[in-house]
């Protein structure tokens, strides 16, 4: 008993010491991918909510989806319906 | 054969399940409505823990041929996924689409908290040892404490596949009652000020890096501990379908219903193991008790290296982000928000306990990793034996071709 | 091997399916036409009989190693899911899942309209009997009556796998012709008054008992006859993700692509059996003939003890819904409302129906497991017999070192 | 054959009686269940249709059940568009 | 055993991947690597190469157990559905169910530009044997030239599995590299008039014809060529599912979900077997050659036919939409639409070219189907090899017992 | 080898005629089954977005088929909600 608990022991140690080198080299590999590639802020979105027609330019973008995936459901093409009143929050 | 209606009546009232209804049977039944009463009602885990009661159920019922040892069964057929170590990693793979490792990348060193949590799992290794299991059997029970279902299913599957029944209800058990369990130790082992650290927003993360990421996990990981590739592989090809940003049709499936399909095999065939045979034993009760054990200590291994991380930050750290280290995503991490906000109510924690929670899946497979090299090739003769067992029923016709052999000779 | 023109030519005209025609393999096709006539056109079941008959139509191209038994075969492959009873309880999960046992736990008395109707499935047993069909094949054309696909793939594979084809080709065609075989016999059993009895309005049922029946259901009637565990034990397991409402996920999966997934594999592996040798005999047509009677029979059952409780409540059962009890969801329900909106347009049975409608599903497992009390155990020999098929082909492995073994003791 | 029809009318008639007794246990044990644990009404729902208010915060439910659906289907943020004009009847 | 911290610690670094890394392994992880980066960023058919990649990557990480052929491995488990022929049929289900063959209905003759593109197939057969290889691999790399992943998979699982890996990357690569090939060819054997043809509208079809369509492919093309049938008939079967407008439920599932787990498996599976032994040999090589000039010619036969048949119909037919025969769908139809618009902007080929690009899968499965019939039955023997390497692991059990007999019986 | 080549050749040239043999009779079965069968134009639907009245039954099909995917995906009656303002187009 005594000697398997030591066994237990030293493979728990052994084990956590493994699970820290694993996971630090994981670490330093992240922050090298972070670095080699980092994040780039997409360009600036066109001005919203400013101008009735730049909202609709993006409000059709979501009628365009919506209808789409009622059309994928309906089994009817796209074209045969269309959806109003989906309004940007 | 007589089909006299005496000779019918009699066989019908022998074949019946009471006529064999043992009280093993019976407590196991009542186990069944329990486990079904918690998921249904307390909300344990049902997505795992429903179809676990009623396989339990279900193989309990005498003669009905579903235990998972019912060779020719219906759920003895499920068995054989976990038995050949299948379904976990295809659960692994759902778990993966659906999981987001953008706050890991963000914060990587909260790596550590993941790796400090999986303190639980040694402590409870040692536990067991001293309450007399061997190492096999120990390293499934410690494992517990990584708080992980289907790493907990695959590594009991193949060191100690006798305790498969309690190690995944202990664990799928305990991972519910992360709520109840953790804030107590929380609190204990953290002062108010700290609990009220409020962390820096996360950087954003660039998308090539979420894609790159798990390409490079599965390269560092398996190829230094090669044993949890099926494991850490599938998880991380779950992901790849879901950043590359290429392959929405195989991701939605993988998140939905391949998920939900191997959810529903694999939760029958661990049921089918709780016999009363396998499971009414004094060493359930052990494994309930050291899987309480490894949660607590996890939680405690995540807050204290949280406090290190604090103090060796300057105080940038919150320690309550630590204990969202044992993983079971995504309800440790709410319990950091939880504790966080009850200290300070605008203290907003929830996506940086993401980063340790999703680390403490890894972590956990990491253990595994570790277990599967010390342990795996020791266990290659039974695993040998378990494959034989399945087409093992070819073997009778041998035998009965070699004993004509023999006979043949004799002459 | 020769590749001149001449040789290449000869052999791809012998290789042809039109060198190894023979009358059976064109008869089979045009059955197999007729059936995709019947599903796409006359809308016989045609989620079931479409693929039934694809199947037909592939196993019946000569050379094609389509037919259940061309091992190593693609649908040969499939068919061992029916062989071995996987893909009917897993049919049997997703009808749970889809199925609202309310109206039954409204007016548990239908029941016994599920009871009575199974006197079809005894009648045909007779019958099948006289008819020169031993005990087992008599069970597995009995339960015909019970209107109700899985159970008959399920029970014929069990007890008579060589009438397989016959017998779910039978199920499967009369359930769709429901609504012509009922009225009739609706109509010559009950009085115009009868038939415009209109029912009191059925008391709501609490969400726990919805939740708690389907345990019940499974604890009572599999521990009676455990041998129809598999079947009755997946359709409960089903209807508790449905109505438990904290498995939404395994409910979707359940009741939508899985059963769609499984119904596809086990169409066509019931249609990979109907191969000349198979379907083309007197049997069949006895089969088919047994099978109107069963329906028939079940129907009349149903309408007379519909009868029964009309006299014995006082009036208060419209004895239509009787004939609901033999299965056949939804349809045999809609001709109840069907027939008792005919007699009074503002009489509305549809509700009531369905009570006994399902109740008939579990009244046709129930009379199943009394099969496979009485009968199941004597062919497990036979059941032996099937498993060493599936993976007999190592044998000549074994054989064949046998063989070597005694060549190299005789010298 | 005189033989084994009798045989089989000796199981028909043993079957039916399980196949009755069997049902019939069920019948007591639902209408056991259904004593205990009876149907209690959901309280009362506030009143609808009465004034614009009430209704809205109904049809907001639905409106969100919906939104929901559609942003799982657009894969984008809830918050990223709105429904309107679905009326409760 | 020992579980010293010693010697625990040696068996961990002696059980690293690193330790048996060879240079064949470290390459193939870079060939993984670049497969990946082509599907994710230059979009080469990400749905089958991203699953491929990492199925590479995973086998070739030492020690994982992932390759095709680590019995009891993972992916070796995926595997047995490429090796038996069960996963690609069932692709092709889905395939079918995704196919609307209306153009085609509406311009029969197209089927002519379908067969046609075969050229590429024989060419490169020719070619492969100039190149030494011997007739069944010569036929297996020829396939290529059909541009149909599942097609070559299905043939060269059953003619030269030992190609397999290179085989279907090639397929899939120059599937994606259809645009890319095939414009430079096509506007080198046409003139700028040819190109500018305006073809008249499509005559519309009844919805009868569409339905009867896959049943009379199936009984005239698998009654020719038994061998084709697992493959021809699941694609006509999952068309049926779409046109019968009776099976809503399985077609959505046939094209959705199903045909995704399937694609998961069987990619992985194909991914599995590209290890160094069976990539990194000059064989690799030949066939990327083989594969390339397979596409070329394919599209010049098109073409040309193309050109035939625009003389012999007074230039009613734009040759452009020949080059569409060679499948690849629906990419090689948008090429057409491509170079003919780029000739004259108001040419809108698109649905022409659909014809002959659904004509070029019928095409390329009647070819595998000449394969089959021709050397199908020759490599009976190795199938039955190869079954016996399924379920080999008995074999050891039965050997054992063999020479235990042995043992036996020298005494 | 040049045995092996000529093998080839003369298989490639039957595999070709074997492949024309076998679309050129599906060309002739598919041109019989367009005869025997032939396109029936659907009868004209009823004149559309002349009047309110016709489009609004024609949008009740799309108001209902889409009511009815919801009612799928948010596990509620189509009784229980309406959609209103789909406009045809
Ligand atoms: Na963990
Ligand atoms: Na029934
Ligand atoms: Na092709």
């Amino acid at each position: 008993m005594e000697a398997s608990i030591s066994a237990a022991a030293s493979v728990s140690v052994l084990a956590m010491a493994v699970i820290f080198a694993v996971l630090v080299i994981l670490i330093f590999t992240i922050q090298a991918l972070v670095k080699l590639m980092p994040y780039k802020a997409p360009p600036p979105a066109p001005p919203r909510l400013q101008t009735a027609a730049s909202e609709n330019s993006d409000q059709d973008d979501h009628v365009a989806a919506i209808t789409a995936t009622l059309a994928m459901h309906m089994g009817k093409s796209p074209s045969e319906f269309r959806i109003v009143n989906i309004s940007q929050r | 054969m007589e089909f006299s209606f005496g000779a019918s009546a009699t066989k019908i009232i022998t074949t019946t399940g009471f006529s064999s209804l043992e009280g093993g049977d019976a407590i196991m039944l009542v186990v069944a409505c329990i486990l079904l009463y918690l998921a249904i009602w307390k909300k344990f885990e049902p997505l795992l823990l429903l179809p676990i009661g009623f396989g339990c159920l279900l193989a309990n019922i005498p003669m009905s041929m579903m235990a998972s040892t019912d060779t020719g069964g219906l759920l003895n057929f499920f068995y054989q996924g976990v038995k050949h170590e299948i379904l976990p990693p295809l659960v692994f793979m759902g778990v993966g689409a659906l999981t987001d490792f953008g706050p890991l990348l963000a914060n990587p060193a909260t790596l550590l908290l993941g790796a400090a949590a999986q303190i639980g799992v040694y402590v409870t290794l040692i536990g067991a040892v001293y309450l007399g299991f061997n190492m096999h059997e120990a390293s499934a029970i410690g494992i517990i404490g990584g708080a992980d279902g289907p790493t907990s299913i695959f590594i009991a599957s193949k060191l100690a596949p006798h305790l498969l029944a309690p190690i995944a209800v202990a664990a799928y058990s305990y991972m519910s009652l992360v709520p109840l369990i953790q804030p107590p130790i929380m609190k204990f082992l953290t002062t108010e000020k700290e609990r009220k650290i409020k962390m820096e927003q996360l950087q954003p993360i660039s998308q090539t890096v979420k894609i790159v990421f798990p390409v490079v996990v599965t390269i560092v990981c398996c190829l230094m501990l090669p044993g949890v590739t099926p494991l850490l592989g599938m998880l991380m090809l779950g992901n790849l379908f879901r950043e590359s940003g290429v392959t929405a049709r195989l991701h939605e499936t993988a998140e939905t219903h391949l998920i939900n399909i191997v959810t529903i095999l694999l939760a029958l065939a661990v049921g089918s193991s709780m016999t009363a045979d396998s499971f009414l034993r004094i060493e359930t009760l052990k494994i309930i008790v050291l899987g309480l054990l490894a949660f607590s200590i996890a939680t405690a291994g995540g807050v204290i290296f949280g406090k290190i991380m604090c103090k060796m930050t300057g105080g940038r750290v919150n320690p309550l982000i630590g204990s969202a280290g044992v993983s079971a995503v995504p309800m440790a991490a709410r319990v950091s928000q939880k504790v966080g906000s009850d200290a300070d109510s605008s203290n907003f924690l929830l996506m940086h306990a993401m980063g340790p929670n999703v680390a403490g899946v890894i972590g956990s497979a990491v253990a595994a990793g570790v277990f599967i090299s010390l342990f795996g090739d020791t266990v290659a003769p039974e695993t040998h034996a378990a494959i034989a067992d399945v087409i093992g029923t070819v073997e009778p016709g041998a035998k009965a071709a070699i004993s004509q052999v023999v006979e043949a000779l004799k002459h």
